[in-house]
């Protein structure tokens, strides 16, 4: 039968193609290329691949050429746990990278439980990810309650009354307004509406009119850029001109500057990087040398803020793997407890979270606020 | 109150392209009894060649408008001469099939040649609202409903006053009859689909600026077609826009005042209320016995 | 005797158009009658009332003294009253056999007390012999037990015809209706056909039929009601109808016009 | 084709991981695929075999999977004036019981619903119907955590009276799982096509006046079917739930009933092998196409191939093998053995 030959045909197929090619060091890289979150998970792919050329210029690692194994996650949670069970058991790749939004890298992490393979979150910022007893866990980004403590200090000198949030509807957008939400009112900060939408949502001026309605003087919102674009240009539609801070990181503000114009004028966003000031960062040669290559490889600028993530995220799996001494899962998990290097937004180093005996590992970037101003960034002074 | 008048706004804004998505679908419908499958594929073609005009050839805002609503045009006629020819004949369910391949392969398509990020299509209108007291409207989107509203009135005019659109009439009311009086049943055919589809295209390309552009966003487009379309009526083009401005209403007074997570459902709960009400639509064709 | 069929006053109005005026007529059991008039004379909307397919806008229809009004097309079958079509008489992708199967449909349900789930488990089997059976007497009876295994939508038109009394006859009806059995018939095959009516007859069955075919109908009919513009003109004895001036009058003296009416008549009672 | 067909490919399946080795990625292929292609062959009842073009599946496949993730995860849902429903976990057997259940009582309102509503309003409706309940999972995070996905589903486990419990972890056990599920299925389908429900249903498709003239009750019979196609595709999305142990909101997505469509229509529906070989191609396709095509690409070629299928073997590629073999000379088949709808 027809079905039993196009059967064994996969069969043969799928087996050349996993014989194949075992001579490099192969780590794993689930990112959304497709739906809401293309454009970040874009950007992080090309900020890896920056890493993964640099390190195999200077010759690989432990002898071997490194190799990404790029899959596209759909911005679907489920599709981020098939992509993740793809990646080990197809490509056998002992590490992986991901992936980006918070539901998706909290849809993958059972599988690395299930195969025991470690992965470094490199955007996610759901508390839940590194509370949850899952010892393969590894992140960079920072959660949103670090997020809400950094930004604590600047409460009083913006002169915060009363906020209403905007977020996503997810684990990312709804983790964010309860930390938040909980930092203002330590801060006796009153919490007004608290708005969702839809990730893939294009039209929000139901939502806007009602901000707009509230009696609050700032809004809080949480989401990737393509969405942001779409708020401010809607809520400059609706004349809707209340303060507005945005938090996450995925924010690329020169994006929202070229795609929102006059819109964006006096927003401002808690972010991980600052690119436009490099002497201001950590390590600024390696800054300059990021965006330098990051330029000339035809990016656009916008896109650093997302892709420095990417660059840094696989430069501590590159660590953890020379750490390690050979390319097996459980010798990396061991091994990014002892990575410590500087990235472009602060020090590598996990800390222990979580419960006991299954930590998982955070590392504490840090988080600076910018605001939009004549259509430049620029660091307020508070 | 403020927010009321301002949800009220949104609605004639956002109605007027609705209605232009539904009139498109119906008018195919109606004449050559295809429920149109590829009507979501090519709202977002509008509006990806809306994009390509503006930001890959350069062309001034106001000029890329037509030439996208003119390349949906030729893309609906080559999707009716190439596929719904060969089915002519065939019963509903299997044109049905026909076309829901063939917007699969539209969508799948821009997905493939644009990538899965999303773009945006720069305007020339001011980035400061009309205010009316408390009421703001953009420039843009005050342009959106000029233009829609005109195409709709272009497309009664065709329907109502041109020897195309006495034919189109004709074939609606009886294809066999038409074809025996010397219509040209397979140009009124084609030129239907044709401009069905130009109306689509048209709807993405106006929507492009407002919103963003990426491959999946016929998808919903389409089953608010679909939810129009029925409102309205099957075939009924006077009911379609109407329709248009109802679903733009639901779906503004539901996100505003009952929950935004719920907006889309509105016009699938207008579906199915409408055809719990009124089983075989609002405007039922009888059946043959016998 | 009581009539088994009793058409009373009814009436059928379509839009503006009287497709069906105060029909009012008797069948009585074991009768044969047919139901003749110029084309668009309401005869099909008639059985379509008869049989539940349309409502009628006023009046009543009983069956065995029982009311139809309301009742759905299949519940209808079920109280013995079963029909035959004008134009598709088959169920055209199944074998002639699996056509008399599904015709058999109403009494498979005898077979046990839960036929669903006998059917799932597979306990349907003696029932379903006992079918099979049925339906090869039925096709051999009805004189198409050499075309058993052929698609039925590939027989010829008469042969067609023939399917649909077997499927009209294997929900053993008490009373049948044959809308126009032998249009597209040669003459032999029409023959042949008035004897199987004489014979169904025989069994038991009530007939009612609609027919064009005069000749055959003056052949075979002990009554005869005549319909022309929906309204009875006349009803007898074959003999007696052949003289009414009134029934003449129908067929030979329409005028243009009245055939425009007539045809626009027909086509409403179609749509 | 006889009767030995489904017999060889039972057991060509029953063999075939054992020649596959222990490879994860292709059995967890086959598994999906397994998974997709009960929908299908339930999805064949309503389209193929009653003739009602139901677009809106996904819904009872997702439904399915939803009921029995929340059967056997437990919730606490508060449904305002002051009703509070608290559900502590159950077994993932019950679960998948629950989810059938539910998909199949949703099937009954389709059924009903399909009788009133007819031809291109049905399917739209349909569609209608899936698009509601995908946004009200959507929403509703309370109770089905919205786009945050439902996690940590536990797997089925299978109690034996006296012998324990057996908990199916691995793929291979998911696997064999998947097969008997599908196998179960394909006989009930088998059993109700080649019943006097299954010629009830042929007749309305073939000719709905004749049908309801022998006095077949349409809106019985098609409710029948809508029940049992849904609680079939109920029962594929609670196993789908339970071997993936994470569902979302985009469990109901349109492509799915896509997918599922292609699968009965190029296998040939109305027939009872068309959704399985149609299944097996179009569900192992990906995993052959994978290494050569992008995705985007895939579902261009998916397109085209169900437009020149419908143009070049509108019934499907079982009946078209079936046409060319049967050209050949063979005896007639014998009046009274009646054979599976297989053969026809």
């Amino acid at each position: 039968m027809s079905g039993r030959f196009t059967l064994t045909t996969a069969i043969l197929l799928a087996l050349a193609v996993t014989g194949a090619r075992a001579d490099a060091i192969r780590i794993g890289v689930n990112e959304p290329l497709t739906g809401p979150f293309a454009a970040s998970g874009t950007y992080v792919v090309n900020g890896a691949r920056i890493a993964a050329d640099e390190i195999n210029a200077r010759g690989g690692l432990l002898g071997q050429k490194i190799e990404l194994v790029i899959e596209d996650n759909k911005s679907n949670p489920t599709e981020a746990a098939a992509v993740a069970e793809k990646l080990i058991t197809s490509d056998k790749t002992p590490v992986m990278m991901g992936a980006w939004g918070s539901s998706l890298t909290l849809a993958v992490m059972p599988k690395l439980m299930d195969y025991e393979v470690p992965m470094l979150v490199e955007t996610s910022s759901s508390g839940k990810i590194t509370t949850s007893g899952n010892p393969f866990v590894f992140r960079i980004s920072p959660p949103s309650a670090l997020e809400a403590e950094t930004f604590a200090p600047m409460v009083g000198k913006l002169g915060l009354k009363k906020v209403d949030f905007l977020v996503l509807n997810n684990d990312f957008g709804r983790g964010a307004a309860t930390d938040f939400g909980k930092m203002l009112k330590e801060k006796g900060v009153q919490v007004g509406l608290t708005e969702t939408m839809d990730q893939g949502a294009q039209d929000m001026s139901a939502q806007l009119a009602k901000l707009k309605a509230s009696d609050s003087d700032t809004i809080m919102v949480t989401s990737a850029v393509d969405q942001l674009v779409l708020l401010f240009k809607q809520m400059a539609a609706l004349g809707l001109k209340k303060r507005v801070i945005t938090t996450g990181g995925s924010q690329n503000p020169d994006q929202i500057i070229a795609q929102a114009g006059s819109a964006a004028e006096g927003t401002m966003h808690l972010t991980t990087f600052l690119p436009w000031i490099p002497e201001k960062t950590p390590d600024p040669k390696a800054t300059e040398a990021f965006i330098a290559e990051w330029k000339k490889r035809g990016f656009q600028f916008a896109g650093v803020t997302e892709s420095f993530r990417g660059y840094d995220g696989i430069r501590a799996i590159a660590h953890a793997i020379e750490k390690a001494g050979t390319p097996e899962p459980a010798a990396i998990a061991k091994a990014f407890w002892s990575v410590d290097f500087t990235g472009l937004n602060g020090p590598i180093r996990f800390a222990k979270s979580g419960p006991a005996g299954k930590e998982s590992g955070q590392s504490k970037p840090d988080v600076y606020i910018i605001e939009i101003k004549d259509g430049r960034v620029v660091v307020p002074t508070l | 109150m403020d927010q009321l008048i301002q949800h009220l706004v949104n609605t004639l804004i956002l109605g007027g392209t609705y209605a232009l998505l539904g009139i498109g679908l119906t008018l195919i419908f109606g004449i050559m009894n295809v429920v149109n499958f590829t009507h979501g594929a090519l709202y977002t073609v509008g509006a990806y060649l809306m994009y390509l005009a503006v930001s890959a050839l350069g062309l001034d805002f106001f000029l890329a408008l037509p030439a996208a609503i003119l390349g949906g045009l030729l893309f609906g006629a080559a999707i009716e001469i190439l596929l719904l020819r060969p089915f002519r004949g065939q019963d509903i369910d299997t044109v049905m099939l026909v076309m829901i391949g063939a917007g699969i392969a539209l969508q799948s398509g821009t997905l493939w040649i644009f990538g899965g990020v999303a773009k945006a299509i720069p305007s020339p209108f001011p980035e400061a609202p009309l205010q009316f007291g408390p009421v703001s409207v953009s420039w843009l989107r005050l342009f959106v409903l000029g233009a829609a509203l005109l195409l709709i009135g272009l497309t009664y005019a065709l329907i109502n006053r041109t020897k195309l659109g006495l034919a189109m009439r004709a074939a609606f009311q009886d294809a066999d009859t038409a074809a025996l009086m010397g219509v040209n049943v397979r140009l009124i055919d084609t030129a239907t689909f044709a401009i069905g589809s130009s109306l689509a295209a048209a709807a993405g390309a106006l929507l492009g600026p407002v919103y963003v552009v990426y491959p999946q966003m016929g998808g919903l487009a389409e089953l608010k077609a679909f939810a129009i379309v029925i409102l309205g009526g099957l075939g009924n083009v006077t009911g379609a826009a109407i329709g248009g401005f109802i679903l733009a209403l639901a779906e503004e007074l539901g996100a505003g005042y009952v929950s935004s997570g719920y907006r889309d459902a509105m016009g699938f709960l207008i579906i199915i209320a409408v055809l719990l009400y009124r089983p075989t639509g609002l405007f039922a064709r009888a059946e043959r016995v016998g | 005797m009581s009539p088994i069929l009793s058409v009373a006053h009814v009436g059928v109005r379509f839009g503006g158009l009287v497709a069906i005026a105060d029909l009012h007529f008797d069948v009585a059991e074991g009768e044969i009658v047919s139901l003749i008039g110029p084309n668009g004379a309401g005869k099909t909307t008639a059985f379509n009332v008869m049989t539940g397919f349309l409502k009628p806008s006023q009046g009543e229809v009983r069956f065995r003294g029982t009311p139809l009004r309301g009742l759905a097309p299949h519940e209808i079958t079920r109280l013995g009253l079963a029909r035959t079509f004008q134009r598709t008489s088959v169920f055209p992708d199944d074998t002639v056999f699996d056509n008399v199967m599904i015709g058999l449909h109403r009494h498979a349900a005898g077979t046990g007390r839960a036929p669903l789930l006998d059917a799932l488990v597979g306990r349907a089997g003696a029932g379903e012999r006992a079918l099979r059976e049925r339906a090869v007497a039925l096709l051999d009876w009805v004189g198409l037990g050499a075309r058993a295994q052929e698609r039925a939508g590939a027989l010829a038109y008469g042969e067609q015809r023939l399917v649909g009394v077997a499927l009209a006859l294997a929900t053993e009806p008490a009373m049948l209706l044959l809308d126009e059995p032998v249009s597209g018939m040669n003459a032999s095959e029409t023959r042949v056909f008035v004897r199987l009516i004489r014979q169904i007859r025989e069994r038991g069955v009530t007939i009612l039929l609609v027919e064009h075919d005069m000749p055959m109908v003056m052949e075979v009919s002990d009554r005869i009601v005549v319909l022309n513009y929906g309204r009875l003109i006349a009803a007898g004895p074959p003999a007696a109808i052949r003289s009414d001036p009134a029934v003449i009058e129908a067929y030979l003296g329409q005028g243009s016009a009245a055939r425009r009416a007539a045809a626009e008549a027909r086509e409403a009672a179609d749509a | 084709m006889s009767r030995l067909l489904p017999l060889a490919l039972l057991a060509g399946l029953v063999a075939l991981p054992l020649a596959l080795g222990a490879s994860p990625y292709l059995l967890n292929a086959l598994i999906v695929t397994g998974i997709l292609t009960i929908g299908a062959m339930s999805l064949n009842l309503l389209l193929g075999f009653t003739g009602q073009l139901s677009l809106g599946h996904i819904a009872f496949f997702g439904i399915g999977a939803y009921v029995s993730a929340l059967t056997s995860l437990g919730f606490d849902v508060e449904l305002g004036f002051g009703l509070r429903v608290v559900h502590e976990p159950w077994p993932a057997a019950i679960g998948f019981a629950l989810g059938t259940l539910a998909a199949g009582a949703c099937g009954w309102l389709i059924g009903r619903l399909s009788f009133r509503v007819r031809g291109a309003y049905f399917v739209i409706v349909t569609i209608s119907f899936a698009e509601v309940v995908r946004l009200v999972a959507l929403n509703w995070v309370e109770l089905t955590q919205g786009p945050l996905a439902l996690t940590g589903i536990p797997p089925i486990t299978l109690g034996l009276p006296g012998l324990g419990t057996w908990t199916l972890r691995t793929k291979l056990q998911n696997y064999y799982l998947v097969l008997a599920v599908g196998t179960l299925c394909w006989l009930v389908i088998a059993r109700l096509v080649g019943s006097r429900f299954g010629r009830a249903m042929r007749g309305l498709k073939e000719n709905e006046s004749l049908a309801l003239s022998v006095g077949i009750n349409a809106t019985r019979t098609l409710t029948v079917a809508a029940v049992i196609s849904a609680a079939m595709a109920g029962a594929a999305g609670s196993l789908y739930a339970h071997y993936l142990r994470i569902i979302d909101p985009d469990v109901f997505a349109f492509t799915t009933t896509v997918s599922m469509v292609i699968m009965v229509v190029a296998g040939g529906k109305g027939t009872l092998m068309g959704p399985v070989v149609g299944g097996l191609i179009f569900g192992l396709l990906p995993v052959a196409l994978r290494p050569v095509m992008a995705p985007e690409a895939q579902w261009i070629v998916y397109g085209l191939v169900l437009i020149v299928i419908l143009f070049v073997m509108p019934r499907g590629i079982v009946p078209g093998l079936a046409g060319l073999v049967r050209r050949r000379p063979s005896p007639p088949a014998p009046v009274l053995e009646p054979g599976p709808a297989v053969q026809r």
